[in-house]
């Protein structure tokens, strides 16, 4: 099964015939994915690779029947592409665009929420289901599949762990990265959910960092829902307070949001927090060794 | 971005906020012409992008122009948390009755705006939240919904404010700072003190601002009010080069791709023994300008004495990051022995290039944890 | 059981101190309906008749556990209350406030129905349960408890056919005046619905009228889903075409939306539709008999 | 509220949409001066509230500033559908390579706008609709999710607009006139036709705006702009005095309470063989003066032959509105049989008042059947 990604996905691919685009949406086609459609105004009728191209993604869905899209228009462009998706019926939007308005964001958020879309990012890696599906842009060689289900706020540290697991040999059902923005389409608690109802993923790892409370509101939602092991990392416990960190998720205010506090908050909530990358690879072979 | 006071001051008067008439001084004399036009007592205010002003000496009520001259002449080069006071804000003084607090922030946990107002104004707002939680009256608006008097009204009835004359003032001044709040794109906009005057006049004494960085495209005035010379001077060149770069305390130069790695690289540095000089992001690029770039940055830190540069490729490709390596130590010189990491996408090439050339002061390392324990070791 | 308000009503009433306001707030909880709270700003701590009066809807629902709330504040001011009742969880907004714009009355119904909000109105008489409750300012003398549930866009005509009803000794289970302008909260069909699964109701008359397409709507719905017998009467066969007859909802557009349209609509689909007042209630009482 | 072309011009205007420049004109004199003032070709339109002006004869070419003033002349004081033309807008002529239609329509079935686009406009849009379907565009918009720029390229690419300059300036038109009917609280913003000149200029030729009557307080310019004169005189006598009333071609003048019983009521009167005056809508009320206001708009009908008054009281009590109804017998002289149908709250009491009074023409009937029956008679 997996989560998000899959092999029911039905990719389009809106801003494919960029130069991110189409380097990404080649590359996951190629991985595999069923890359369907991709969607440039004034494009309708080309192709990048194969992979017809429509002018609305209404056109792409009527055509080709995706499910999913995958959105690297520029920024500025970025909320009307994500509205056009989910008005078309897309039910899995995976925005790997970065820089959009939080309050853009926040109407968004709050517009596709009661609709029941799943949506990733935006400023995102986005997900890869290995010997599945890959949308966005991890770089899949890293990853072999498996039980653990990792999800994430960033990207190469996501890269940096999942390579960790893999060279002790574990690998993983789906790796999820959620972006690190202000506000984003999916919080660690949504995806917590579905790998809890995926039957692939046996364990979970996620990786969180300083800011916001989103870590503190997903050791609540284990401790009261998961019955699958989690271990976590955090990042930023040497993060000096009140600086940003290139991240906007990652801003302490006071003493909550500190890695610190995230931690200790996991591991009242019963999840083993690792203090490093190894260390948490570590935490998830122990952990897959003990329930083997 | 963060605004100061006046620039929030600015945007508020557009959005119909009351506050006091002022002028902008960056010298003393300007401070004294300003005072004369204005009349009367005025407040000679430092501007700078921190809290705590006036407890630091920062604000400072003035007679007369010869006493606003000699006040701004005190404040000016204050340095304010690391702030050095470079412009003043030179306004008419206000009576004040009562002080009380108003903000929008964006809360990233609701993914809703937070109203909040207290009566119990003009101190740390975390103290009222923490001593009398009940004093402060705080609720989300739904951005869908948008704001609605009864929101305000709610507020108002929940801080309990009961004069008519100022519930009136302050639904209104509600209304325009979420007005503000939106039309800004602002991330924070704080009222404190919001003061009610003995004439029971409802006025903004205090503005910080704070807008998105992304929406920024969108307000190209409001774009225009940063202030390049604010941020240290390090992080100004970074800034202008598009590299991340923040200036921390220790002797680690620290270089990685993404703000998550390169905070666990912080980390890591630290469960090693050593402390990281900075945090700087490379992005997702890695050019060989990008590297150049960062490199300078970095080897600009006096207190520098080793460089980590840890790469997990991705998008980011590791032979390139290791031909911009060596460039960059081709076009500049770094006294400081270099550690590298790659990992990910094309690592096998990227290590071979960097061992072909084999420069002198730099060490490749197979994994982040050696890596770290070897920079630290060369910063000893 | 009846439906929309009934003996679980805890009515709050938005505008109380007004002068209609405490009139048909006090007359609806002479009736017997449970008034638990009125809300004016600035008058919290008084009261009308022994009904409390709070600043805020917050404040009243907190005290009093309304579910339901009626609104009787001026145009200008009703957009604000709805949104007021309905953040404080109201769950049942009656609004009978008339003159709300378009416009807000758009974004109001877009907003609330995600959430499952029962709403009529605006500029509508109401609800009325007989021997149960009464929200709004429909004359319950007329009305006496029964089976037939009676749902229509208008209030006068609604009084006529319910005296017509009742002239024949017929009941009501309840009475439902959705109002009269472009945008209300619910339509024929929702009313329908509620009817249709409501076990006092057994056979129900819908009063509808020329313009818009909520009869024909209604046509489809009884067809398709609804076992308990519909008859209907529609007012405004001789209304000439493009004249505004009062009702903003009354607007003749081409030949759609016409009385005979209508009336031709609901025949199609097996409804008995009556040509005047007293027809219609004779209808009833036939569909009644032959059930009986 | 409709709005005459020029006033919907000036709207768009506002918004940013291209409009032909032009000038208003009540005289052949003006007509004449504007022509020059603009400059070459003009056209001289009427300005009525209804459409099918063209082919009326209300749209006439002038070569210059004489033959405008002969076209106004011919234009001035023509009946089209019932209105006569009291104005006319000069405006600059126009090259037209293609006509266009776009509109914004509220769609009440849906709850939501609809926008809807054409490159076969000029002519009927319901023509279109019916016989090539696939030919008009159709989006809706989500209130809360507001105007997207794809809703407009969707109506662009399923209306077939293929040059991309083109698409550009619609692509923008579209958007602006989205914020015009929000921004108005308009019913409905129509542009037919929409122009693209031989230069490839996209352009709103003609305007037809529908504004919320309940949202007028809100835009009090917008609200200054009807034209009292343009209804019918004794629709504006009753508008004036807070009745609604519409004229009929009938002899049976109707008045009642609530606009679905007052309609129900001009069934009834069919029904019953004869034919309605008028709708005349007391509302809620029912004092004397709003009987005695009624009256007199009816009373001043000179088709009208017998009155039926129909009340059901529900908030109305029919006490009050039968000592209305005789006040009104005192204050003025009607000659027609009044026919009377009292129920609902307050019916007896109502009822025996006018028993007591018993005026002359005045005739109590049970039921709305039999009163209606009985007015017919009266009429006849």
């Amino acid at each position: 099964m997996a989560i998000i990604v899959d092999n029911e996905t039905r990719l389009v691919v809106q801003g494919l015939t960029g130069s991110e685009g189409s380097f990404h949406g080649t590359r996951n086609k190629r991985y595999g994915t069923n890359v369907v459609a991709g969607v440039t105004p004034g494009k309708g009728g080309q192709d990048v690779d194969g992979i017809p191209v429509f002018d609305t993604v209404a056109d792409a869905v009527a055509e080709t029947h995706a499910n999913t899209s995958m959105i690297f228009v520029p920024a500025r462009f970025a909320a009307d592409a994500i509205y056009e998706a989910v008005d078309a019926g897309i039910r899995t939007v995976i925005c790997i665009a970065e820089g959009l308005p939080a309050h853009e964001m926040l109407r968004i958020y709050a517009y596709i929420r009661p609709k029941g879309v799943t949506m990733l990012g935006p400023n995102c890696p986005g997900a890869l289901s290995p010997g599945k599906a890959n949308v966005g842009i991890i770089p899949a060689e890293i990853f072999s599949p498996g039980s653990i289900g990792l999800v994430s706020r960033s990207g190469t540290l996501t890269y940096q762990i999942g390579h960790e697991l893999t060279q002790l040999g574990l690998g993983n059902s789906t790796i999820v990265g959620i972006g690190g923005d202000p506000i984003v389409g999916s919080s660690f608690v949504d995806v917590l959910e579905k790998f809890e109802a995926d039957d692939e993923t046996e364990y979970v790892v996620m990786v969180g960092e300083i800011g916001g409370e989103e870590e503190e509101k997903a050791a609540r939602f284990i401790e009261a829902h998961m019955t699958k092991p989690v271990v976590a990392y955090i990042a930023g416990f040497t993060a000096p307070p009140g600086k940003t960190m290139g991240h906007a998720g990652a801003i302490i205010s006071g003493s909550s949001g500190t890695a610190e506090a995230k931690k200790r908050a996991l591991e009242a909530c019963g999840v083993r927090v690792g203090t490093s990358p190894t260390e948490v690879a570590r935490l998830a072979a122990d952990v897959a060794g003990a329930h083997a | 971005m963060d605004l100061y006071e006046y620039q929030g001051k600015e945007l508020s008067r557009r959005y119909g906020i009351p506050v006091s008439e002022g002028r902008l001084a960056t010298t003393p004399d300007e401070a004294r012409a300003a005072a004369e036009e204005l009349g009367g007592q005025v407040v000679v205010k430092a501007q700078v992008l921190t809290g705590g002003r006036g407890k630091a000496g920062g604000i400072k009520l003035a007679e007369g122009p010869d006493d606003a001259r000699a006040k701004a002449e005190q404040i000016l080069g204050l340095d304010i948390r690391g702030h050095v006071v470079r412009k003043l804000w030179i306004e008419r003084a206000s009576e004040i009755a009562k002080e009380y607090y108003l903000s929008i922030t964006f809360d990233r946990g609701a993914k809703k705006p937070l109203l909040m107002l207290t009566t119990q104004g003009g101190i740390d707002i975390e103290e009222v939240a923490e001593k009398s939680p009940e004093a402060l009256a705080r609720l989300h608006v739904d951005p869908l919904e948008g704001f609605q008097p009864y929101q305000a009204r709610r507020l108002i009835y929940g801080a309990g404010i009961d004069d008519p004359n100022e519930q009136k003032q302050v639904l209104a001044l509600v209304g325009k700072l979420y007005e503000a709040f939106v039309g800004c794109d602002a991330m924070l906009c704080e009222v404190n003190p919001l003061i009610v005057t003995p004439q029971g006049e409802v006025k903004a004494l205090d503005s910080k601002f704070s807008v998105d960085d992304n929406a920024l495209y969108k307000h190209p005035e409001i774009a225009e009010m940063r202030d390049l010379d604010a941020a240290p001077a390090e992080e100004r060149a970074a800034r202008e080069k598009g590299v991340t770069y923040v200036k921390l305390d220790g002797e680690v130069g620290i270089l990685g791709n993404g703000a998550g790695l390169v905070m666990s690289t912080l980390d890591v540095i630290a469960l090693a023994g050593g402390r990281p000089a900075n945090f700087c992001d490379l992005g997702g690029g890695g050019d060989a300008q990008g590297v150049v770039d960062a490199l300078e940055v970095i080897g600009a830190d006096p207190q520098v004495r080793s460089i980590f540069f840890n790469i997990f490729g991705g998008i980011t490709r590791c032979d390139e990051v290791a031909r911009g390596i060596l460039q960059a130590l081709d076009r500049m010189t770094i006294e400081h022995p270099i550690v590298v990491r790659l990992d990910g996408t094309n690592a096998e090439e990227g290590r071979e290039i960097l061992a072909e050339a084999s420069p002198p002061n730099l060490h490749a390392e197979p994994t982040m944890l050696e890596a770290a324990g070897r920079a630290v070791e060369f910063a000893r």
